[in-house]
């Protein structure tokens, strides 16, 4: 079994510099850009050491300018690269928006697919690690809601193993949400595994009295929630979507049937949120079979706040717990 | 040099010939600094006074008056039949446009954006290409488009409403045309980073407008391509408006002296001699090819018309300005010159005129006869690798269209 | 009755035009800024005769760059000024989506409620005037799920009057949609009429059998798809919510818990649109009143389509009647 | 020019007093224009390598030795007591910023920008502000809040994570502090408009750094304040590095000489020599304060620490480096000279050590007794005039936090 001697456990911020240093290595129209991703290996590491082995012309530190690196990374893809830019902090990437919105997500279909733009855009994203402010955004509806575009996020090493090494071979933009609170927690990842598609959701434990579905940095606060909830008797089903768009409601809306009962877990703001796309599509495919509303965990409507009260905002065991109670007490 | 000559060409133009920094021209390769201005320190009141009395050289080669004067930093010797050339693409441009222009108001198009004014500057920088060069235009770039043999009645898609843009940039490395102000340059800076990489010795050019030149995309963009050495010439039309603004709300120095500050060169041509704009953007061009990085050329010219047809320039200027102008028509001079020196006949101008009629006709026929899309093209090419919700919406649509069909069949039973 | 005597047929864009006028002379710190406000009046000719009468220093002809733009109103606005914006086209207001969302929308927060904000952003937005790319789009999920903006969107002229004057007023920044293809509808305005309050939904049309809740350009829309319905013996309501953010969700509430059916209509694209965030809090409010899921009727997951296409690609009669049709069927 | 002279300050400082451009003092009022350097034609290779050897002339008053040079353009003429006063205000914020740093390890602060090094081009150009003039900083201008009056202990809110700016901007005229890099200099720009609407003298000044540089906010700022001619102060403190980049990945040549190419002075100033940076800067003031527009300031300094108490700068750079840099620091070489010119004493620098000991104690007893916010705080001041969401949010959670304290109070009970 040569999948044995490929496993290795690492923390998700590393799987992401493996699964780069694959991509460097197998193809060499691969290019990583950003602000410091060269020899301070980004802050964060998840460049570490790659310029060091590809060289300056591969991993390429650029101007402190997002526009310009988004705008840049078009005209290479353009040219037959396939970059991946990283962006420092979720705060960050709005200089780039224009870029993003107005050029890399409509250019296949302004040149009738006569071009393709193979662009990822790292975000490190989220709350939950104490930083000042713009350093804790969780923006992904507002590249959702934007067609051309698609957007994922891993919520464990393997998954930002493997989806970094598709997100990459796609020939669409993606964007690629990394979940920074969850850089260290270790996984189990095997670099030979063959995974699934995607943008294919995944049942993360497996339940009978109500659905969470979560993403990114949530779905281990669900997992503990759901763990918590078992102590109390009750069953629940985790579903870590892994792609915000398009996202699978297949699989959603299988565990709902099951379930009749299902709660959205997301750090961004609700209003507006991720989890009213799906608490809008869910409650139409399963209209028959919910005993209560999609109820839904997230930010407020407010600025991030400073970090002495991202604790409370931030959705954490129990507040998803408290919105399990109210959706089973219909 | 005309579009015959280049139309007809399908091949991806890529070139894979390697830079070979010694073999550049030592003469057109060594285009001049910008001339140093002094910051000025303008008081309030003369701030807003620029563009005016004290424009600074423009580099010329060919008066108002058709005379061919010399430049001590750009030269250019041409053939007849290459001058010839340069005035016949002019003359075509701007019969195509005129036609695009009354088919607009025949309601054939929904916009046109004319370039009446600006040939020389098009078709000068346009002529000055290679083949493996790669443009990226604004929305007024027909005469680039047409050196570059993109079919004119390809541009009109766009603003006919059929599509976004109807050629294939790879055929004719003509970028679409791109409707956001500013952002064109930095793709062709990144397309530059790209041949730099591949070890090519392409060139980039980027066209953009006076106003564009007030966006942050082309400030970073002579950044990155400063910081990065790439081959790309920023080819600025100052055609002097913005929709309805003068060029003094964008600069208050030319705008030629921007490239100074990020460190390289820029200079200021007459944008109404295509001798001097095909000389300048060649050295810009040779520049860029032998690994000194950018050059910001500044084509001083003038938008003879609207801005667009859904523009009313009488609202914010006179009459007198366009009057100004005409005397310097790019065409006219050219034209003048030929006749002088005996380069062109009678039956040269005839057999033009007969062409430019033809191509009239030929672009009034095309479009007169360009389908409108399939209404499921609005599915089409979101996405490269598809998307399962446009699959399901194409879906859904597709059987909500059905059932009109279908009450119309039975209807008609 | 003096309300009489001020009372005046114009059309959407001359209500905005005599609004601004009005701020003008009321307030010395009201500034017009855009791209050709000044004396071209606008590309719309929605600052017609402002900069004549008020002069360049109040009527501000900018550069073009919409961040500058934005950016130099923050600094304005930090000076006491109340500057109200333009962006030409809503497919440009993104280079300025940075300053929007990082820097308008937070600052008072930032500032502990110090300094205030009150920039109006003009934004005329939608399709269905055969525009080229870029001139057609519906970006305002993108603002309203922005924390620290307000997002509105008159559907008449007598809204559009009025809630200028009060998006002027209001200390918050308000991004004000303007219906550009209703441009030219020509409805009453009163200007002595004191208006209700900024962010409440209207009751544009009575009915028992399903509400339609639209804004801005959809209204009208909704207001004839009413109409063909009732000839087909169904009566609708049409809740013209006018505000986007805050949504005004208890006249919805009341609409469909006397209705039962809900169907939202919008030009932007329904994935993650504000149609999501309105069926996902109705449901929750109204999960037993509902009879059916609510319904979205609105722009497809693709780029904004060429003109020629944008009959089809918007909502229009036909395809709100054939989604109230879906939502009586249950 | 003491912190506490203007500490107590409470009014809001908008100055009511009208532009009279008469009265500006002829020396100070006239900046030179930059140093005029021919865009360098740079092979590729040679792009890579600046901000070493081929240094432009840094104006410089003091040197590194602390000798007093003179220099053509700028000149000052200041007091012993003014002279001990920056010595103080340099002494006094390096001792406040080395707290800081040490709060940060002991877990403090969750994070800190240190200014080590830059101290002079902070207290230089600070000191040369007047009351009514108005601050748009960075995250790191903790000298120029000094200057401003701004208690130091509420510069630490933010980096505790308590608030995201604990100041009334309009009580000491003193921005929040800005981390998205650039954009600030847009919202100086945007109020020097209005200062200038307002008929009053004030002048505005936006600090960045050398990575700001290249923000296409930047960029338009320059563009902003040159067409509306705005009293503007653009203090770029290069320090060498962005984080991990340094400056040859922004600009191939001397940031100062962007603005010539915006059509306004550019100097670049040694940043390490308070005398100079106060020069520079008075003169800089006073031309925007005369209606002259906006100039742009390089303080050409070094960042002697990490980029924040979270970066690790041995990744990056070589000890070499900071050791050179070490020989010009901004405090010794003000020290010698006071000390070599008799204009401070032993009583002087004793005092000042013990001023330095106290403040340290109180920054330190303060940040340990700031309050953490109240919860509810989350809902406060998301809007000025309330926000329907907001408020149904806000009674929710605190329903939801009550069910907390009702089954504590019950099992309590
Ligand atoms: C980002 C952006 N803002 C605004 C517009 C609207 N607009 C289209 S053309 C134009 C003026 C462009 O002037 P210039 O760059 O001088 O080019 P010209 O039209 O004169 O060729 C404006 C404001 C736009 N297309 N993109
Ligand atoms: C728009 C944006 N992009 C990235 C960052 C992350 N970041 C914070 S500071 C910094 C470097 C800034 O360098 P410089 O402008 O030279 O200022 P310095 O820190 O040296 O004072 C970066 C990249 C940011 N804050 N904002
Ligand atoms: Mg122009
Ligand atoms: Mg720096």
């Amino acid at each position: 079994m040569t999948a044995q001697t490929s496993a290795q456990k690492l923390p998700l911020a590393k799987a992401i510099n493996e699964s780069l240093r694959r991509a460097l290595e197998n193809d060499p129209k691969v290019l990583i850009m950003g602000e410091d991703v060269g020899k301070l290996g980004g802050v964060f590491r998840v460049t570490d050491g790659l310029q060091k082995d590809f060289g300056e012309d591969r991993v390429i530190d650029t101007p402190l300018a997002e526009s310009g690196i988004v705008g840049t990374a078009i005209g290479l893809a353009l040219r037959g690269y396939r970059p991946v830019v990283e962006i420092q902090f979720d705060g960050f990437v709005f200089p780039a928006y224009d870029q993003i919105v107005t050029q890399l997500a409509k250019m296949h279909a302004r040149a009738l697919g006569k071009v393709k733009l193979p662009v990822v855009i790292r975000i490190p994203y989220g709350g939950g690690i104490g930083a000042v402010e713009h350093h804790s955004e969780s923006p992904e509806a507002l590249f959702a809601h934007v067609a051309g575009l698609k957007c994922v996020s891993p919520s464990n090493a393997s998954d930002a193993y493997w989806m970094m090494q598709q997100a990459i071979e796609s020939d669409d933009p993606v964007i690629f949400f990394e979940p920074k609170r969850r850089y260290w927690d270790k996984g189990e990842v095997d670099t030979s595994a063959i995974p699934g598609p995607l943008h294919t959701a995944r049942v993360a434990r497996a339940g009978t009295d109500l659905t969470l579905a979560a993403y990114g940095p949530m779905v281990k606060t669900c997992l503990e929630a759901a763990a918590a909830a078992e102590e109390e008797g009750k069953s629940l089903e985790v579903v870590d979507l892994r792609s915000m768009s398009p996202i699978d409601f297949d699989t959603v809306q299988k565990s709902v049937e099951k379930t009749g009962r299902l709660v959205v877990v997301h750090e961004a703001p609700v209003f507006y949120g991720s989890g009213a796309e799906i608490a809008a599509r869910i409650t139409e495919r399963c209209f028959y079979h919910l005993e209560a509303p999609v109820l839904r965990v997230g930010g407020f409507h407010a600025p991030y706040p400073p970090a002495r009260l991202e604790e409370e905002y931030l959705p954490g065991l129990d507040r998803v717990l408290d919105s399990v109670d109210r959706a089973l007490a219909y | 040099m005309t579009v015959e000559s280049t139309a007809a060409r399908d091949e991806a133009r890529r070139s894979s010939g390697k830079r070979t920094t010694a073999k550049t021209p030592a003469k057109s390769a060594k285009p001049t600094a910008a001339k140093k201005t002094a910051a000025r320190k303008t008081a309030r009141a003369s701030a807003k006074a620029s563009g005016g009395a004290d424009q600074p050289q423009l580099v010329q080669l060919l008066t108002p008056e058709g005379e061919r004067v010399e430049h001590p930093e750009y030269s250019i010797d041409l053939t007849a039949d290459e001058l010839r050339g340069l005035y016949r693409d002019m003359v075509l441009t701007r019969r195509f446009d005129a036609e695009a222009t009354s088919l607009q108001r025949q309601g054939e198009l929904g916009l046109w954006a004319s370039l009446l004014g600006q040939e020389a500057a098009q078709i000068g920088s346009g002529r000055a290409l290679r083949d493996d060069d790669y443009v990226f235009p604004t929305y007024r770039e027909h005469g680039v488009a047409w050196c570059r043999g993109v079919d004119p009645s390809n541009l009109l898609g766009m603003f006919r409403g059929v599509n976004n843009g109807g050629w294939d940039p790879n055929t004719n490395n003509f970028h679409l045309y791109t409707i956001v102000i500013g952002s064109q340059a930095l793709h062709a800076t990144g397309y530059a980073m790209g041949v730099a990489k591949d070890g090519a010795d392409s060139a980039v050019i980027a066209y953009f407008g006076d106003g564009a030149s007030s966006q942050g995309d082309v400030a970073e963009a002579f950044t990155f391509s400063a910081v990065y050495n790439a081959p790309v010439v920023f080819f600025c039309q100052n055609n002097q408006w913005a929709i309805s603004e003068p060029t003094e709300k964008q600069s208050r120095v030319p705008i030629y002296q921007r490239a100074q500050g990020y460190g390289f060169p820029g200079v200021r041509v007459d944008g109404n001699d295509v001798l001097a704009c095909l000389a300048v953007t060649r050295a810009a061009l040779a520049h860029a090819r032998s690994g000194q990085g950018p050059m910001l050329v500044e084509a001083f010219t003038y938008r003879m018309g609207a801005h667009t047809t859904s523009d009313d320039p009488t609202r914010y200027r006179t009459d007198d300005e366009r009057a100004a102008w005409e005397a310097k028509d790019p065409i006219l001079r050219l034209r003048t010159y030929l006749e002088k020196q005996g380069l062109a006949d009678e039956e040269f101008f005839a057999a033009l005129e007969t062409e430019s009629e033809e191509l009239g006709l030929t672009v009034r026929e095309k479009i007169r006869t360009m389908p409108d899309p399939d209404t499921m093209a609005i599915f089409e090419n979101a996405y490269a690798d598809g998307h399962a919700l446009v699959d399901e919406e194409r879906a859904q649509f597709a059987e909500y269209l059905a059932t009109f069909a279908d009450s119309a069949h039975q209807e008609g039973n």
